[in-house]
């Protein structure tokens, strides 16, 4: 059984317990552990399933590369799934529950599949459930998908906040290891600002289990004063809990720093900050990962990495077992032995599959008189859910089983892999290196930063050197080269004393037997998570899946949550060896960010809820809050779709607010409309290029009506333009375009009519606007007074500025609604208290205050086009019988060369028409099509519907329309389909439906 | 994340200050041109793979447009100027040719 | 208006200034001419690039090339300079404009600023790249904007009327006292 | 070709599986063919699929750059659906989406087509409109759609946010016939079809040139050596440009990059696509159990297949808006692609100025859907020399002409 000893273990503080809940269980721990190690220490080795064939499993390693103990962990809105034990930090009160079981983890149904792995080896999906056709929807899909995934998603809303960073770095450190650490130490004195992050919950890496002398120092007690030094240093900023998890264009790095602890502590902590890192060089130390060795039953709960085993047992005083062998393709693992031994733990063998060794580690274990096998191998490790025992072949061979030999724990050993993720993620190449048996960056294929150059160094074992006296070998290299990028004065290289280990090379072997039988590959697991095993791969390659991709996506080989750090390098090897080719020559896989997984929530950051997108408020906006608003959403504004009075509904208020305008008075907050300046002595000029009409001969004083197209031809803004004096106009825009066409003049004033003497300025946010509409519109305006708005003096379309009242105005007589409307423009700042005006005032004439809606009904009643209705991105002014508003006598605007295109002179272009029903007790469909009479397929289709509204003001519906040569069909009938299959008939009219002489808005 | 100078401002500015704005130094064709000249300058895209002049807008900043200059490739940005450059300066062009003495993508 | 938009922790004290002056100054302004003509009218000089003068009451930023947006906490004082500035550069192309109403300012008090700003803001805030005299334009939590600092332990920050509800939410969040880095 | 079923399975789990092939043969290069395509993604192998299958053409290589299926193909998320607002797009995904649901019989080879809905959320009024519009749209041109309720979407999908309140939902069209495919097994189940009629299917072979006889295609140079050919179409998203230099001509199409993620695998919890396009992000479940997330494209020319990371950001909170649940997953993976983006958005299937050269090109961020209307449409303008009904309108001569097939409508905003 795993347990943990009365003394030892270097991270923990026996002092503080910590109790949490396993599967229910009350288990306890303290402080410093990791869920993993206090689950060890209370014996629960068995920690999940396996994804596909349901496999009990136990932890295979200490740190981020470990796929099987992912548990849930917490519950209600603080579920996380997915979480691997290994690398949280154990606080007080964890629940955390095993996964993907059905029944509990000991019982597990699921692993009937297991079973049934003969048959259902990778890839077999592609290759059944094809018949009847019917089956795969109804029955053997749904059947995959229940099986599928492994934790549960919350239910509830994630309570937890997120933050976001930005910082602007000279040099980041990845990895606070002691290559990590040592490098951050000979930069520290230069002046930059470093960034030196851990991604564990403590500084130095391997060098803290595995001991040795640097500076006649122990490595664990030169780390904490490296660290302490360190930490005094104002250039540099430690890190623990914080991973760089990508590298992107430009350096730009991304960094999760991780605050579960605190949170845990304080509710009111974040629980994750996304840093947003620029730097100017990236240094990784980011080490190694062991790899594991195949062999059959290598998955069973209590086989284990070696250097997994000996952190336990260093950092957290854990043991893996009573009776524990090794099985190694190199020296290093060793070292767990020479541990655990001393330990008092019993080591009955260790398995070397090499065929010598004469490095001083193994000799150091046989002088402790430990059983040492050359040329050996496991055949396959007997147990289910806990290793019971192994049996013992020899390399050569098919595994015939020479010795049983009694066990808890196995501990293996297949080398090392560098940790290059962050290397390759910006187009970095990397390389195997036989010699040193491990991936290694390619130092000719580097990834680079805006100036094209490399931008990231590699020390300490990342580089494939892993014994502690080859990790400083480039450390010189790498500081003279930051020297030199940041143009200082070479610094003085400070030089380590560490000894050197004699060891002999690692074997390249990575499955043992070399020639295992069928069924014993059928157990050898490569990619534990997925429950990719030897024959899976065989399998692919046999069935062409020969380039690493190719058997990746076929198998699923490294698609797990832990992205492959274990089984990549394994699968790749093995590869080779099927395929006969040379590792590089099949190739590695391109690593892509994250390198660890990230929180979706710190991705979104704070922007969630009300921070999500901005909103943008008119100054009337508190008013209309209060008075019953329904809001509408136009961009980022927000503006009132009606005004919901007592217990009317929607449509009701909309028909209230029409009547009561065209009948008395209605107010309009138009704060929203764009309002863009274009002032210089080529303003005119200028807009005249802008807009399909003319704009330079408008008269100061004056408004006009005005068309912008792009340089496709197509609509996609209006306005009201006035001309402030002979040099300035004012462009009104619609509420999403004020932005948009801003951008517009600005880059055409730019980018190609520079020479062009104009200035623009957005002044949408200076002015609040208010449109008072209806009959009572002069009375009201006479009642604030100050101005003199006679019909005479004051004619449609034009504009007054003076003193309404208290309030400084712009007035323009302009209307939307055809009713007599006026348009009042005030400073911003005054918006709220002119608003609150005019309805004191107007109350006695009846007004009332009308949002969107009602503004869409009065204009389509009147034919007026709305961009976004009757425009779509494909419509051309001419379409929508604007001719009049597109100029013949212009030589160029934006848009006139489009307008002379074959499909633009098309007779049978679809043009705008009213549309008029037949029966008016039906309305037809918003988005609705009209099809010839009697006509039912699509060669029948005339066009679609652009508007459709009831008009409460002619108690009738109206609808205009989009229809093929839409001019010839006045008069006829039209056929419009609705949902249920049913048929309305229309007869094409002229768009204009109320008050066509334009009487009311010319009083 | 790409990050420019901007040559108005002569600072660094990120990708999320600015906005992409397509292909540099096209000659805009009015009324008159040919269909062919025309659809040209509203579709046909220089899109290498390499080298590419580009226009791009400093949108949360000085409200300018400028010139890049940057390998669609590699990202690599050969330098910035000015939108009413109607050429790319002999600087970044003989940067250019010194990164691709061959002169493939460069005009 | 709206309700008063106040907020302050241990760290930071933010306000909205409400009502300020501001004035978009356009032309260019690289002409001699005028540059005499503000320095006569406002005792202060152009700003360089990316910086900003002041004096007593008055704070005059770089926008752009073309652009100055002058500053006071007094509506009433820039009423009267409009019209002063624009009468005077009659014959220079130019185009003067009163935007108090297009923006509002809000202060930021408290020594760990940078830090604030940097949780939103692309920008390098270091002491060395962020100094005394600059002025920057820039995005800010999503939003369009532009600070500089009055003092050492207070900046100003400008943005659209129309966003300073949900700005000011933005600032009151990152404020938090919980998630200080000392990174600055 | 070993027949795939579960009765063979059953049978090769008593042998190990030492009984199957190859999925497609290794084969080397010809001196000519009669047709070659350059691109083994899956429009490609569609391409010539459908030749060898309507036209009973199988003279045909299939030339590929890298790896079979490692374009876009493999790089996408999956979503297959055909309720599009033009006529002339309905009619091609409505096609493609069809052939998908025979396709796994067809082809002996399970594609995993999974017919389980898409969902397209309307947040605004006006997209309520714009949707409207497609779903009226869809019933005439033969496309199964229907309009959703806000309620009877909470119902289908319990774990969406209804209530907003930035963008509270206020209905949805829903195809029950669109959804998701196993991408990689589209390509690989063409490939093995094609390739037991004979069709060569050469991987790691680049094209480096193009030799023409006068106006018209002679050879293809490639890094493989010359080989002959009567005809040739490049099929080759992202690298559009590239190719078309190499003829000669340059196309209206701008290469983009796209960016997908996935979370970690969680049991399930929603059962179809999802697609909120005024927040803009989509987001499946697959058969595995991770979120497939996509969002919009980068806004700059791009050959990296990396994006920037502001634009998985946007996604994301979009995507927790409408699902908050997902806050507390994990982004597993990312990944980009390099798509093209052509003047309207809308694909290309077209004769070239070059006698004999066709190309297919510009499906933007939608390809993965269209592949077996593509490769119908394309395989018949090949065989033909003429498009059929269903690729003429996505001719190069519409941008001339100025015809545009914009299914961006919603694009516009209203006062």
């Amino acid at each position: 059984m795993t347990s943990r000893f009365s003394k030892g273990g270097i991270l923990i503080n026996r002092k503080k317990k910590l109790s949490f809940k396993f599967n229910g269980k009350n288990l306890f721990g303290f402080s410093g552990d990791t869920l993993a190690s206090a689950l060890l220490a209370n014996n629960q080795v068995l920690i999940g399933r396996s994804f596909k064939y349901h496999r009990p499993r136990g932890f295979v390693s200490s740190g981020v590369e470990e796929p099987n103990a992912l548990l849930s962990i917490g519950s209600g809105g603080s579920l996380e799934p997915n979480r691997s034990a290994t690398t949280l930090e154990l606080f007080d009160g964890i629940e955390a529950m095993s996964q993907n079981h059905f029944g509990s983890l000991e019982w597990d149904i699921g692993s009937i599949s297991n079973f049934l792995s003969k048959i259902f080896p990778a890839g077999f999906y592609y290759k059944t459930f094809i018949k009847p056709r019917f089956a795969w929807k109804h029955i053997f899909e749904p059947t995959i998908r229940s099986a599928a995934g492994l934790g549960k998603a919350p239910k509830e809303h994630d309570l937890s906040s997120y933050d976001f960073f930005y910082a602007h770095l000279d040099v980041v450190i990845v990895g606070g290891g002691i290559s990590g650490l040592v490098t951050a130490k000979n930069l520290a004195s230069l002046g930059l600002k470093i960034l030196l992050v851990e991604q564990k919950h403590f500084f130095g890496g391997y060098a803290l289990s595995e001991e040795f002398k640097i500076n006649n120092l122990d490595s664990s007690e030169f780390i904490k004063n490296l660290e302490d030094d360190l930490s005094k240093n104002e250039n540099v900023i430690l890190k623990k809990n914080f991973s760089i998890v990508g590298v992107h264009d430009h350096s730009y790095l991304l960094g999760l720093e991780n605050f579960e602890v605190l949170e845990s502590e304080d509710h009111s902590s974040i629980r994750h900050r996304l840093w947003r890192i620029r730097t100017k060089h990236l240094i990784l130390a980011t080490g190694a990962i062991e790899r594991p060795l195949v062999f059959a039953g290598n998955d069973i709960p209590g086989v284990i990495l070696s250097s997994a085993a000996n952190e336990f047992y260093k950092l957290y005083g854990i043991s893996q077992g009573d009776r524990v062998i090794l099985i190694t393709n190199n020296d290093s693992a060793y070292s767990a032995v020479v541990e655990l031994f001393n330990a008092g733990i019993s080591i009955p063998l260790v398995i070397d599959v090499r065929e010598k060794s004469v490095g001083e580690l193994p000799l150091k274990v046989k002088d402790l008189g430990i059983r040492v096998e050359f040329g050996k191998a496991i055949t396959k490790v007997l147990g289910k859910k806990r290793v019971k025992a192994v049996e013992i072949c020899s390399i050569v061979g098919e595994g015939s089983v020479l010795e049983t030999i009694i066990c808890d724990s196995v501990l293996m050993s297949g080398g090392w892999t560098s940790t290059l993720n962050l290397w390759s993620h910006c187009g970095g190449k990397i390389k195997w290196d036989n010699q040193l048996n491990t991936l290694v960056p390619d130092e000719t294929k580097q990834s680079t930063n805006e100036l094209g150059q490399s931008f990231i160094s590699v020390v300490g074992s990342a580089r494939g050197q892993f014994w502690p006296s080859e990790l400083f070998d480039n450390m010189e290299k790498v500081i003279k080269n930051i020297c030199e990028i940041f143009n200082l004065k070479k610094i003085k290289y400070e030089k380590y004393q560490i000894k050197e280990i004699i060891h002999e090379k690692t074997s390249p072997i990575s499955c043992v037997p070399e020639s295992a039988d069928e069924n014993l590959k059928g157990k050898s697991f490569v990619d534990y998570q997925n429950d990719v095993k030897l024959t899976d791969l065989r399998i692919a390659t046999q069935e062409g899946f020969e380039s690493v991709e190719h058997l990746k996506r076929y198998t699923t080989l490294g698609m797990a949550t832990d992205q492959g750090k274990l089984s990549n390098i394994n699968g790749i090897k093995i590869l080779s060896h099927l395929v006969g080719k040379e590792i590089n020559e099949v190739g590695t896989t391109t690593f892509r960010p994250p390198y660890t997984p990230i929180s979706l929530g710190s991705i979104a950051g704070e922007a969630r809820k009300e921070l999500f997108k901005p909103i943008r408020k008119t100054p009337m906006h508190k008013w209309h809050q209060e008075n019953g608003a329904i809001w509408e959403p136009v961009g980022d504004w927000q503006r009132p779709y009606t005004y919901l009075r007592n217990n009317e509904t929607k449509e009701e208020a909309v028909y209230r607010e029409v009547k009561n305008t065209r009948n008395s008075l209605g107010m309009l907050d138009a704060s929203t409309l764009g309002k863009i300046i274009v002032s210089g002595n080529d303003a005119g000029e200028f807009l005249d290029l802008i807009y399909t009409n003319m704009m330079s001969t408008l008269k100061p004083g004056r408004c006009r009506y005005g068309l912008m197209c792009n340089e496709n031809g197509f609509l996609f803004d209006d306005g009201v333009v006035a001309r402030l004096n002979e040099k300035t106009f004012l462009c009104h825009t619609t509420t999403g375009g004020s932005d948009r066409v801003y951008s517009w003049m600005e880059e055409w004033h730019q980018t190609e009519w520079w020479d062009k003497k104009v200035f623009i300025q957005n002044l949408t946010e200076e002015y609040a606007q208010i449109t008072i509409a209806g009959p009572k519109a002069r009375l009201l305006l006479e009642k604030l007074g100050g101005l003199n708005v006679e019909s005479k003096k004051f004619q449609p379309l034009d504009f007054i500025e003076g003193k309404l009242g208290n309030f400084d105005v712009r007035v323009f007589r302009i209307s939307f609604s055809g009713e007599l409307s006026f348009e009042i423009a005030t400073p911003s700042a005054n918006g709220e208290a002119l608003w609150i005006r005019c309805l004191e005032l107007g109350s006695e004439l009846g007004i009332t205050s009308y949002g969107t809606e009602a503004l869409h009904i009065m204009r389509a009643e009147k034919g007026f086009i709305m961009i976004g209705d009757e425009t779509d991105g494909t419509v051309i002014p001419q379409d929508l019988n604007l001719d009049w508003a597109v100029s013949k006598k212009k030589k160029d605007f934006i848009g006139k060369r489009a307008h002379e295109r074959i499909y633009m002179q098309d007779p049978n272009r679809k043009t705008l028409v009213g549309l008029s029903l037949k029966d008016s007790t039906q309305k037809i469909p918003d988005g609705a099509y009209a099809l010839k009479s009697g006509g039912n397929g699509a060669e029948d289709v005339l066009g679609h519907i652009t508007s459709t509204y009831f008009s409460p003001s002619l108690d009738k519906p109206i609808a205009m329309a989009l229809l093929k040569n839409g001019k010839s069909l006045k008069g006829q009938e039209v056929d419009i389909p609705l949902g249920s299959g049913n048929k309305l008939r229309a007869i094409v009219v002229d768009p204009q439906f109320y008050d066509i002489e334009g009487k009311r808005q010319n009083v | 994340m790409l990050k420019f100078i901007c040559p108005i401002c002569e600072i660094e500015t990120d990708e999320t200050e600015l906005t992409p704005g397509g292909e540099a130094h096209l000659k805009r064709m009015g009324p008159g041109s040919s269909d062919q000249n025309f659809y040209t300058y509203l579709f046909e895209r220089k899109n290498p793979r390499g080298i590419h002049f580009e226009r791009w807008l400093h949108s949360y900043g000085c409200g300018k447009w400028f010139h890049v200059v940057r390998c669609t490739k590699t990202m690599e940005v050969f330098g910035t100027y000015s939108a009413q450059d109607t050429k790319p300066p002999k600087k970044i062009l003989d940067a250019i040719k010194k990164k691709l003495p061959n002169g493939k993508n460069v005009k | 208006m709206s309700d008063k938009l106040e907020f302050s922790n241990n760290l930071f004290t933010i306000k909205d200034l409400y009502l300020p002056g501001m004035v978009s100054i356009r032309t260019h302004l690289f002409d001699k001419k005028f540059q005499k003509i503000i320095k006569d009218i406002l005792k202060i000089n152009v700003p360089n690039k990316l910086e900003f003068t002041f004096n007593k009451n008055l704070y005059l930023a770089w926008m752009s090339p073309n652009e100055l947006l002058l500053f006071s906490k007094n509506l009433n004082e820039i009423l009267k300079l409009i019209t002063i500035i624009e009468d005077t550069l009659k014959g220079i192309e130019s185009l003067v404009l009163d935007v108090s109403s297009s923006r509002t300012v809000f202060s930021i008090k408290g020594s760990l600023w940078r830090e604030l700003l940097a949780k939103g803001t692309p920008i390098n805030l270091c002491p060395n790249k962020f100094t005394s005299k600059s002025f920057r334009r820039t995005r800010l939590g999503q939003v369009s904007t532009a600070f500089w600092m009055v003092k050492t332990d207070q900046v100003y920050i400008v943005c659209g009327r129309s966003f300073k509800e949900f700005f000011f939410k933005w600032l009151c969040n990152a404020a938090n006292e919980k998630s200080i880095i000392k990174f600055f | 070709m070993k027949k795939y079923s579960a009765f063979s399975l059953i049978k090769e789990s008593f042998n190990n599986h030492f009984g199957w092939e190859k999925a497609w043969k290794k084969n080397n290069l010809k001196k000519s063919y009669k047709v070659i395509i350059v691109g083994a993604g899956g429009h490609g192998l569609a391409t010539a699929y459908y030749l060898g299958k309507n036209f009973g053409i199988r003279d045909v290589a299939v030339i590929e750059k890298g790896w079979l299926g490692g374009g876009n193909t493999g790089r996408n998320t999956t979503i297959i659906r055909s309720n599009y607002l033009q006529e002339e797009s309905a009619a091609i995904y409505e096609k493609s989406r069809s052939l998908y649901e025979k396709l796994s019989q067809e082809l002996n080879y399970n594609v995993m087509f999974s017919p389980r809905g898409v969902m397209m959320l309307c947040q605004t009024e006006h997209e309520l409109r714009a949707m409207r519009r497609t779903y009226y749209a869809n019933r005439i041109f033969g496309v199964d759609t229907e309009m959703v309720s806000p309620a009877r979407m909470k119902e289908m999908i319990p774990i969406i946010n209804i209530n907003g309140p930035r963008f509270p939902i206020l209905g949805g069209l829903w195809q029950p016939r669109g959804g998701t495919a196993r991408h990689d097994a589209v390509a690989w189940g063409y490939a093995r079809a094609i390739s037991n009629w004979g069709v060569d299917i050469i991987e790691n072979c680049e094209v480096i040139g193009v030799n023409k006889n006068k106006n018209k295609i002679n050879s293809v140079e490639t890094t493989k050596g010359t080989i002959n050919c009567e005809k040739m179409c490049f099929i080759v998203a992202g690298s559009s440009s590239i190719l078309a230099e190499l003829c000669g001509f340059r196309l209206p199409v701008e290469s983009v990059a796209l960016q997908a993620l996935v979370s970690e695998p969680i049991k399930p919890v929603m059962h179809c696509v999802v697609m909120a396009n005024t927040v803009h992000g989509y987001m499946s479940q697959s058969d595995k159990g991770e979120m497939v997330i996509g969002g919009g494209a980068d806004g700059y020319n791009n050959y990296t297949q990396r994006g920037s990371f502001q634009h998985i950001e946007e996604t994301v909170r979009a995507l927790i808006e409408t699902f908050p649940f997902i806050s507390r997953l994990r982004q597993l993976r990312q990944w980009g692609g390099i798509v093209d983006m052509t003047g309207d958005r809308s694909p290309i299937i077209s004769k070239t100025p070059i006698e004999n050269i066709y190309v297919n090109c510009g499906w933007g961020t939608g390809g993965f859907k269209a592949i077996p209307g593509s490769g119908w449409a394309t395989a018949e303008l090949i065989a033909n020399g003429e498009p059929g009904e269903l690729a003429a309108p996505f001719s190069l001569a519409r941008f001339k002409e100025g015809r545009m097939i914009d299914e961006s409508v919603a694009a516009a905003v209203a006062h």
